[in-house]
């Protein structure tokens, strides 16, 4: 956590929009990270974990039969190697675990789809700490796959049967349990969204996927990439991967959902494109650029990828496109589903449809991008095999 | 327009909560005037937002159906000017609103509209100074809450830049009616120590909890999700909303006088 | 491919018996093997599929909550997290890149569950050779997201309707398009079984995953294990595991199925358990332990775990187990079903029906085992759960 | 007990292929006979096998319906027992039905039940050794394959070796009914210099491609798929799988004469 400012700033952006109950929690969690990143045992721990338990480094692999397609040396980092298949359980295993050492006695987490609360109750198991997760009523039936997963994990899911019965009222439902349990619960939010210290310490702890390509790419090329691509919904995988090259001369390309069109109507966006298309605002705690109606009410969004299927982006993204840092752009849902048939044909690795859509931009962007690319595949498609063959049909 | 420190000189004060345009846009007035008969000091008026993280589900579901109507910040500032001048007013909502607005905006809007106090539950002092600071040029109260789980410092802190009255969270959690109440709450109120007037809200319910807050200190309590409920249970008949809800302010009030 | 004897005899199993039209593709395979397996080229290209897109070395984790479990320290080899979700893909990328070296055109596969056939697929995709799989038809009913699968990576699945529409009547078309194209197509065989060279070349390719757990185990506890415990069907997750430890003080336990129990009906063994149980017999081009009735009629076996669920078993196996080098011991199916559930919510693993076998002899063979375990995790559950969640119910 | 040999003796051999308790156990001795009155020098008897690798579905099902009427070695060999004289038989089968039963004891009940030939699909010369010596002592000769896929050396190592008929693989592939027979399998007759006869089979199942065998050089051509899907198609009218069975048999017959 090396924040511009402090209070967690980036620029404009961040900041702590919550409760005046949560702000000790808040303050508790950033001291607590801050003593336990210096404390060799946790560090000790958390690596142990990172490598016997996700299975890290993941490979930078050199994807030649993509490469030859598109006239490029394309290189994938393989995030969808990690154990339960995508990124999400490097952010959920530092946190679980900081959250045993500071003492908190159970874990909260939020889910769409069923990803990040997967990850939570992985990393919640093998931790050895009670995990919860709030998970609405549709996508519950939706992902009954995924429930049953993290039930089998000894995690509770919550069944929330508020609002739209979908990851919204999720949030909404956590954040509820969060302010009536804080002194014995930590809330493990899933990306670099959130209040401070959340966007600092979840971008910190999916850096490990940039240290390593980094890394990876100089050994097996002697220099650094042109270009990085990764699929931006929160941003955590973007952040992970794009963090440890920010002093670099590397073009790191953000690409949002844009679902089947960047229009909106009253009350929702046909995509998921915030970086891109939205404005300034304040959702779930921090300033940033959101999706938003005239009157600031936040709209409905869309994507073909649960993962990237949020109205917001994390702070610190949307500070870095605001500097030019960062390049954001966008693909729609079939550009990303002949992607992801696209990899699966090519290279026998079946990409999550988040993932498709970082893959998708090496076609819209043909002919601009430079030489040595890496692509993050931030996750496996096995979860999204049922919705493209019905999509299919 | 009156202050809503009014509500509270030379009495404990009765806060009322409604959401704006709940169930229809034109029965807020009524809703309003019938808080009023039943002696409410001080209304609260929410203005509806998408995602209302620090409510339950009770309010979630009035913001939902306001919304629904049609009801947006507008819309919301001229309805306020239409209210009968009888009580204070203070507007809740979440700081994206404002933000979107414009504070400067939003408080001109307030002030214009009669309204004297802006309550924003996920605006923690850390992120109010610029409110704060409009609202004060303005007139207007941009009021603070304190937690059960504020520290002593901060709670120092909070005090110092409050005005109007102080929020005081009787429990963690959401807002929403519950049964009892905790020595929590009453530990709190004696906790913070300020000439300005300590309102405790978040899960008041009862004529029972109000009388208990009162007596342990409080110089007013909140009552939101109680009134909420009856409104969403009478939703196609504004009529009988009106009196339910006149009759249970009386006796939350009963709670606060006797 | 040392074996002890010529002609892949492993004392008196293994050997090739097979129609006379496939001797010439055999000794080919074997003489392309021999000759490939010392060219640096193709070593070096298997090690960098290994490593980048299968994902090796997979960790040597310390369950330190099952370890408690059982009052003794207790490794767990993560198979599971090789691409595609389990050891399969070792031997299927090592085959293919060999099919590739040799001059084949395509690659023919036979699948039961479809663990092989998209270990195949990918593979195949990867190494960039066209593949084909054989799947009975009733079995491509049950597991349709493992055909759509495979046909995302470009594989054809042929459906088999012959017999009972299973992995053996998938076998049965394999061996005939092999028999019919043997000159451009490499019949890629999934486990240690089938006529020499398979069962020294799979096991070759899967040793591997005892080479990386031995290096570990000593970098990691100073000292080899006092065990290691591994599922066993046809044999190469275990034989994989147990070679490069064969020579050393190391109990090496071969955990089969015991289905519902050791019993056999007129035509069906109620259990898999060929090692413990079978008898002496030549299946599908070998001579080992198999299942069978009084006439030498194969029996149809049976398991919980599709993986597991086959008459035979690797020659050399029945030979290790015959000299007493291995123990073969067998669990039922419910015992199975408890560890698959235990490692779950204990470790946030949710192992593979066939891994979740060598997990449940934990449990069995309590106090027996001495303290230091390794217990190889031949793949992830994902693939089970379905069945898993309807039996429950 | 007539040996396989004599169906080569002074003329070209029609060799024809059932499974023996296809399609009921006692369908066999009637079938075998309308094979003999339609001309066939050698009959092949299946033993069928649960895992036949090398057969074509025709024969796997005939196989599976044989298995399912409980046909196994004890009736198979009581029932040859009872066979006319007429012609010689084969037994074909898989290695480990021979295997399981113990060669010396499989060798001798084919002696004692009037099989002088024994054809196993899946048993290669290297793995043929046991069997082909047991044999040898019992007189009974082991059939051994050429395949279009086998090279020179071991075309010469396996005619040195073999006994009765060698049998020519007529193509790549398993068994089963084909129309077309390719350059591949006359020059496959052609490459296996031998005095000992040659019959050619896989895919042979018309009267044209017998001639075609026959004329190429061969001494006799198995017909087994052809047949058997007469029998399959007939399962329930015993009598008219015969009268078809004799009169296909002629055609063939003819083939072979004319
Ligand atoms: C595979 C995958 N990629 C990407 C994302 C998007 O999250 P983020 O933008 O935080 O990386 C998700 C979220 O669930 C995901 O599952
Ligand atoms: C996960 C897993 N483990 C084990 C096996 C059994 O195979 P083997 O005994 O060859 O390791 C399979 C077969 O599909 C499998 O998928």
């Amino acid at each position: 956590m090396n924040d511009s400012s402090e209070r967690g700033k980036f620029g404009r952006y961040g900041g702590q929009f919550v409760p005046e109950v949560l702000m000790p929690a808040l303050y508790e969690l950033e001291t607590g990270y801050l003593k336990y990143r210096e404390d060799p045992n946790f560090q000790r721990e958390l690596d142990t974990y990172l490598s016997d338990f996700a299975g890290r480094p993941t490979p930078l692999y050199h994807a030649k039969r993509l490469s030859r397609e598109y006239g490029a040396t394309i290189y994938l980092k393989r995030e969808d190697l990690v154990h339960g298949g995508a990124h999400k359980l490097n952010n959920a295993i530092g946190q679980a675990l900081l959250a045993k050492y500071m003492g908190k006695e159970r874990i909260i987490a939020e889910t769409g789809a069923g990803q990040h609360g997967i990850a939570t109750a992985m990393a919640a198991a093998s931790v050895g700490i009670a995990s919860e997760v709030y998970m609405g009523v549709t996508d519950m039936k939706r992902q009954q796959m995924n429930v049953y997963r993290m039930e089998l994990m000894g995690c509770k899911v919550h069944p929330v049967t508020s609002g739209s019965q979908t990851l919204k009222d999720a949030i909404n439902e956590a954040m509820r349990d969060w302010v009536a349990n804080v002194e014995t619960t930590h809330y493990l939010l899933g990306s670099v969204v959130g209040p401070h210290p959340y966007p600092s310490l979840v971008r910190d702890l999916q850096s490990v996927v940039g240290r390593e390509a980094r890394a990876q790419i100089l050994e097996k090329e002697k220099r650094l990439p042109d270009s990085i691509i990764a699929c931006t919904g929160g941003g955590s995988n973007s952040i992970g991967i794009f963090y440890p090259f920010l002093k670099d001369d590397v073009k790191l390309y953000a690409i949002e959902a844009g679902g089947s069109g960047l229009r909106n109507t009253k009350t929702a966006a046909l995509h998921s494109a915030s970086l891109s298309t939205g404005s300034e605002g304040i959702l779930h705690g921090a300033r940033t650029k959101i999706l938003q109606d005239e009157y600031g009410q936040i709209l409905e969004s869309h994507s073909i990828a649960p993962g990237l299927d949020y109205a917001g982006v994390g702070p610190e993204l949307a500070y870095l496109a605001e500097t030019g840092r960062i390049i954001p752009a966008n693909v729609q849902d079939d550009e990303a589903l002949a992607a992801f048939h696209e990899l699966s044909r090519l290279e026998g690795i079946i990409p999550a449809l988040e993932s498709a859509h970082a893959l998708a931009y090496l076609k819209k962007a043909e002919g601009e991008l430079e030489d040595l690319i890496i692509v993050n595949i931030s996750g496996r498609g096995d979860k999204d095999l049922k919705s493209v063959m019905e999509l299919q049909r | 327009m009156k202050d809503v420190s009014e509500a509270f000189t030379d009495k404990k004060a009765l806060i009322t909560y409604i959401c704006a345009g709940d169930p229809k846009i034109d029965a807020t007035e009524a809703i309003v005037e019938a808080l009023i008969r039943g002696g409410t000091d001080l209304i609260e008026l929410g203005l509806p937002f998408s995602d209302p993280i620090a409510d339950g589900p009770t309010i979630q579901a009035a913001t939902q159906r306001a919304l629904k109507e049609g009801m947006n910040p507008d819309l919301f500032f001229k309805l306020a000017k239409k209210l009968p001048g009888d009580v204070p007013y203070a507007v809740m909502t979440y700081y994206n609103l404002i933000f979107h607005r414009g504070i400067e905006r939003f408080v001109r809007d307030c002030k214009e509209s009669g309204i004297s106090g802006i309550i924003v539950p996920d605006l923690p002092p850390e992120e109010a100074g610029e409110l704060h600071e409009t609202s004060m040029r303005y007139g207007v109260h941009s009021i603070h809450f304190i937690a059960p789980t504020t520290r002593r410092e901060r709670i120092e802190r909070i005090t110092r830049d409050a005005s109007g009255f102080i929020y005081l969270v009787a429990r963690l959690g959401v807002t929403g009616a519950r049964e009892d109440l905790k020595e929590e709450t009453r530990s709190l109120i004696e906790r913070v120590k300020t000439p300005i007037p300590k309102a405790v809200g978040f899960g008041i319910s009862t004529p029972a909890q109000v009388r208990e807050v009162i007596r342990s200190g409080a110089d007013g309590a909140i009552v939101g999700s109680a009134i909420v409920e009856i409104i969403a249970k009478n939703k196609d008949n504004i009529r009988r909303t009106c009196e339910e809800v006149e009759r249970f302010t009386r006796r939350l009030k009963e709670g606060i006088t006797g």
